[in-house]
């Protein structure tokens, strides 16, 4: 029941969490929302990734004095590795993002993006 | 020994580029010299028919086999063309300084004669595609290099057809070289031949579209008219006299080595031809038609002699189409004695441009006394042109009305007639202007071109009155292709052809026509002279006329004839193409109004839209 | 609620429905599925070779400060992933960081922007005083956590981002505190360089781009390793000047 | 452990959702921060201290910067 729970409550929240974050994209109008929802997609799908790599009662793919030799049961790092970069990559994507949004903000004054004119026709 | 025919105007084209940067004139003499030598050597290999060569070429796997082969057609076609580029490059050697990019156009000029040559000698489809975008491309650079504004869309118009139809042959190629497993020409003639039949129609109109496009016929012909009126003028001899040619060259292969004749031939027919040839012939009438009232009512010389040149690939066309031994050898004869007068005809509009600078004809005039023997080569050429006799041109139009009057195709004669009547009128109309009527007080210190421009249009004169007289040399290459394609020959002799209803001896009406020249001479000598005067030496009412331009129009010199053709020029082609550009455009943005209407969450959301539909479908799936 | 967002709502919901089909549905025989939660299993997977230290697929057993001269030294096996078996994905990546800095240069285009500091005049005594005391111990710990990035959780993207956060807390609360531009680039490309130079020696000495060209040392030790520690000290450089040039970008826009 | 990771994911949840309904921008952002902070703990749980540190670092910490820098040139900065 416990194991189920936990399943579910880590696939089931990181997946939930992106389409929060897709609904949050969809039908927001305000700019910097839309680019926090994006964010929250970014951070959902990196728990997913984790989580898919996790391995019950296994350890932090560290060998030290705890763990001291590759014997010991080990979560997967790759998705972690990968997990890692895409962090960083992420904000500075979003960080491109807002400057975007400030460069709007200076031309139309509001952050409205239905009420950006120059790409309506 | 086919491929140098290729290599070496290639290899001498980067030559000529590398000299030319040292001395202007170093590039026009290397494309001199490399024409000599390969009409030397065409001449050279006459006869030897089964010479052929083919090469492998390993590419990332693929075996790629390229078939050259001589045939009678290919060795007109390229005797033609070194023929007359070094003609051209004669001429141009004391205008390179004119360039600003002489180099390149030396470069490009050579690779445009060895791209011909590649797509003469091609015998499967891969080589000639090759060659034929080579040739495209060369020549659109050398359209762009024009000095006017308009050069650079007039080239970009013509590479965008040639583009397109060139899509639409290299389609068909492939799906033929699925079928087959070969490029080359006898395994699709032979594949098509057994297909169905309008499927087969289908791949052949598909694949002689470039040449419909390059040949300029009716509805294609709407590139011609900027691309002439914009190259550069040493290229507008070439691109008229030659390069639509090619695309003569290339229909000739559809119909007869592809076997669209043959496929053609149990279809509906009218009055014993096959619908589809004479729609072909139609369409040749059309052109006719159409080019004539054009170039009548042109003020720029260079576009005038570009609607000429659209009307007379016309009677090729229809010669073509129509394909009796007449019809066939009329083209055949036409196409080279059109090669030859227009050549000529541009040729000394360059001469008139080179001197003036300028290309309207409005502009200048008198000329006649400045530059006498440009005067003689335009007035023999249009002679030609116009089909009067002795010269050449008389004799392919003669021939041509014969194969149309024996067939009775009656609207076809029709056109041909209107357009040579026509046709007299339009080239009048720069002889007036340009060559006649009163000297322009800034053109008074203008002189004959120098030597080297003279020597190609008195070869070109000697020509055009050559082939009046001597059709029979002519024949005797027509005869051996109409051979090689399986078209009965006609009869003929040196100076005398067979037609339906009668022969024609050229050498009687050439003793008929020197005998009035003579005479003619003799009262011009004789007589009493005409009394030059003044143009302004002339009473008038009191009042002083002091301006000599008044008294020589020359804008708007047919503007009654003009008239009558108002409501029709006024729907030209061009203008429906691009109305039907903008409906396009403005049906495409109203598609687009409803879907794209700027709000940049709804391109999210039909992204997402399409991924949950292809999800969903998978999922069921 | 208005209908746009219903519709978002609707399509979101299907959507998400849909994928969570994949987690609940039972594989049929041979098809390769999801695992369920804390059951991946990792003899099966590219990881194991990663751990064992042998892409040769021989299970090395590998002892803590026993194991010498293996294949890639480093303790973490995420930082041996990150910055050797996969160093390659990371210099993309870091490209990738460079573009996006250098997208928002351009966007922001400071030249003719006013060049307005962000912080007030008046920021508290206290916060200036407390980032003071802060702003070493952030750099020493951001050093730590790159330098002992093959020991240790951490490595150059986390003690980059320190570092960066470092600066980020300076520039807010000191006025007069200021980066010059060329000192970042300076940095940046130093690191770049480094990397991409770190990569070309392998490639000249071991015949393959970023090939470890050091002997490897004893598990578990600060000197080991390779090169992953200099690697790692080139990206979190690189991390850091870019994070802070990103910062510095938004601060001065 | 899985009732505290349930938890946590229930924080975060309502944290994301929080960060949507929000009408205030900044307080958007510190809900969004929140998630982030809950999601680097969540990776700490899952045995991924790499990951959960680099979340806590620019995830929960520089992210959360830079919106407020943002928010402060656009439309907090218009009171001024």
């Amino acid at each position: 029941m416990l194991n189920f729970l936990e399943e579910w409550s880590f696939f089931g929240g990181s997946i939930l969490l992106i389409f929060i974050g897709l609904y949050g994209v969809l039908s927001r109008k305000n700019m910097i929302k839309i680019l926090i929802s994006l964010g929250l997609m970014d951070t959902g799908v990196n728990l997913l990734l984790v989580a898919l790599g996790y391995v019950e009662a296994a350890n932090a793919p560290i060998i030290n004095s705890v763990n001291p030799s590759n014997a010991a049961a080990f979560v997967d790092p790759i998705p972690q590795a990968l997990v890692l970069t895409s962090i960083v990559i992420g904000t500075a994507v979003l960080a491109l993002g807002l400057a975007l949004v400030m460069k709007i903000y200076d031309k139309y004054s509001t952050l409205n993006i239905s009420e950006i004119r120059g790409l309506k026709w | 020994m086919l491929t140098k025919y290729i290599f070496v105007p290639a290899a001498a084209a980067f030559a000529a580029y590398i000299l030319n940067k040292k001395n202007k004139k170093a590039g026009a003499t290397i494309t001199a010299l490399v024409s000599a030598y390969l009409l030397l050597s065409l001449a050279l290999i006459y006869g030897s028919w089964e010479l052929n060569q083919s090469f492998n070429l390993s590419l990332m796997g693929y075996q790629l086999e390229f078939l050259m082969a001589l045939t009678p057609l290919s060795w007109l076609f390229a005797v033609l063309t070194s023929a007359i580029s070094l003609l051209i490059a004669v001429f141009s050697i004391d205008s390179q300084a004119d360039f600003k990019f002489s180099s390149v156009f030396n470069l490009n000029f050579l690779l445009v004669i060895g791209s011909i040559m590649g797509v003469l000698f091609a015998r499967d489809f891969l080589t000639l595609f090759i060659f034929w975008e080579l040739m495209t491309w060369t020549s659109f650079y050398l359209i762009s290099s024009g000095k006017k504004k308009m050069a650079g869309r007039a080239a970009y118009r013509y590479l965008i057809l040639s583009a397109a139809a060139a899509y639409s042959f290299l389609m068909a190629v492939i799906f033929i070289f699925q079928q087959t497993g070969s490029f080359a020409f006898e395994p699709a003639a032979e594949f098509l031949l057994n297909n169905s039949a309008p499927q087969s129609i289908l791949l052949l109109l598909a694949i002689s579209l470039p040449f419909w496009v390059k040949a300029g016929i009716f509805p294609l012909h709407v590139w011609v008219k900027d691309a002439h009126g914009n190259a550069p003028k040493e290229f507008s001899p070439f691109l008229s006299g030659m390069l639509l040619k090619v695309g003569f060259y290339g229909l000739i292969v559809v119909f007869h080595q592809l076997s669209f004749f043959k496929i053609i031939e149990n279809t509906i027919a009218y009055r014993g031809l096959p619908l589809l040839s004479y729609l072909f012939a139609l369409l040749g009438a059309v052109t006719i038609i159409t080019g004539t009232i054009l170039a009548i009512r042109q003020e720029d010389m260079k576009k005038l002699i570009a609607y000429s040149s659209i009307s007379q690939m016309g009677y090729i066309i229809i010669g073509i189409a129509i394909a009796t031994p007449l019809g066939f050898s009329g083209s055949m004869l036409h196409l080279m004695n059109h090669l030859i007068f227009k050549s000529t005809i541009f040729l000394a509009l360059a001469a008139v441009i080179y001197r003036t600078g300028t290309t309207k004809m409005y502009e200048v005039g008198g000329l006649i006394f400045r530059m006498p023997l440009t005067f003689a080569a335009y007035l023999t050429a249009i002679i030609a042109l116009a089909g009067i006799p002795p010269t050449n041109g008389f004799i392919s139009k003669w021939v041509i009305y014969q194969a149309l009057i024996e067939k009775g195709y009656l609207f076809l004669a029709l056109a041909a007639f209107f357009g040579s009547i026509a046709s007299f009128m339009y080239v009048f109309k720069p002889l007036s202007t340009v060559f006649l009527g009163q000297l322009k007080p800034q053109h008074q210190e203008i002189k004959e071109v120098p030597l080297l421009m003279k020597i190609p249009m008195l070869i070109l004169i000697g020509v055009i009155v050559l082939f009046g007289v001597f059709p029979g040399i002519q024949m005797n290459i027509i005869s051996q292709i109409s051979g090689d394609l399986g078209i009965e020959t006609v009869n003929y002799s040196l100076y005398s052809i067979q037609g339906a209803f009668g022969a024609w001896n050229s050498l009687y009406i050439f003793n008929v026509f020197a005998a009035g020249f003579v005479i003619a001479l003799l009262v011009f000598g004789l007589a009493k002279k005409s009394k030059l005067v003044g143009l302004l030496d002339t009473y008038s009412s009191g009042e002083y006329v002091t301006d000599a331009e008044s008294y020589h129009y020359a804008y708007q010199y047919y503007r009654p004839f003009d008239r009558l053709f108002d409501n029709l020029a006024a729907k030209s082609l061009t203008g429906f193409y691009e109305t039907l550009t903008a409906n396009l455009l403005k049906s495409g943005e109203s598609f687009r109004r409803i879907f794209a209407a700027g709000r940049v969450q709804n391109y999210a959301l039909y992204s997402v839209l399409l991924f949950v539909i292809l999800a969903a479908v998978g999922w069921i799936i | 609620m208005k209908f746009r967002n219903l519709i978002a709502l609707v399509i979101t919901a299907a959507f998400a429905l849909i994928i969570l089909q994949a987690f609940t549905i039972t594989p049929a025989a041979g098809e390769i599925t999801l695992n369920e939660f804390g059951k991946a299993d990792i003899n099966n997977r590219t990881a194991q070779l990663y751990l064992n230290k042998s892409v040769n697929t021989d299970n090395k057993k590998v002892i803590y400060q026993e194991s010498k001269n293996l294949e890639s030294g480093s303790a973490n096996i995420v930082t041996s992933v990150v910055a050797n078996y996969r160093s390659f994905d990371t210099l993309g990546e870091i490209t990738v960081l460079f573009l996006a800095a250098a997208g928002i240069g351009v966007v922001l285009n400071l030249e003719n922007s006013k060049k307005k500091k962000f912080a007030a005049d008046d920021s508290s005594l206290i916060l200036n005083t407390g980032i003071k005391l802060l702003f070493p111990l952030l750099l020493l710990a951001g050093t730590y956590i790159f330098v002992y990035g093959h020991l240790s959780p951490g490595g150059g993207f986390q003690g980059g981002a320190v570092i960066a956060t470092a600066f980020l807390l300076k520039m807010l609360s000191d006025n007069k505190f200021e980066i010059k531009e060329i000192s970042i680039t300076l940095v940046e490309s130093t690191a770049g360089i480094s990397f991409v130079g770190l990569g070309l020696y392998g490639l000249v000495t071991r015949g393959s781009f970023l090939e470890n060209f050091m002997a490897t040392g004893t598990v578990g030790q600060l000197f080991s390793a390779g090169i992953i520690p200099l690697i790692y000290i080139a990206i979190a450089f690189k991390v850091g000047a870019e994070l802070t040039n990103i910062v510095k970008n938004l601060i001065e826009a | 452990m899985p009732l505290i990771s349930s938890f946590l994911i229930l924080i975060m949840l309502a944290a994301a959702a929080a960060a949507l309904a929000f009408d205030d921008l900044l307080s958007s952002i510190i809900a969004a921060g929140l998630v982030s902070l809950t999601a680097a703990v969540l990776f700490y749980f899952l045995k991924a201290p790499d990951v959960a540190m680099t979340e806590a670092a620019i995830g929960a910490g520089l992210t959360t910067a830079i919106f407020v820098l943002a928010l402060f040139k656009t439309e907090r900065g218009k009171s001024e």
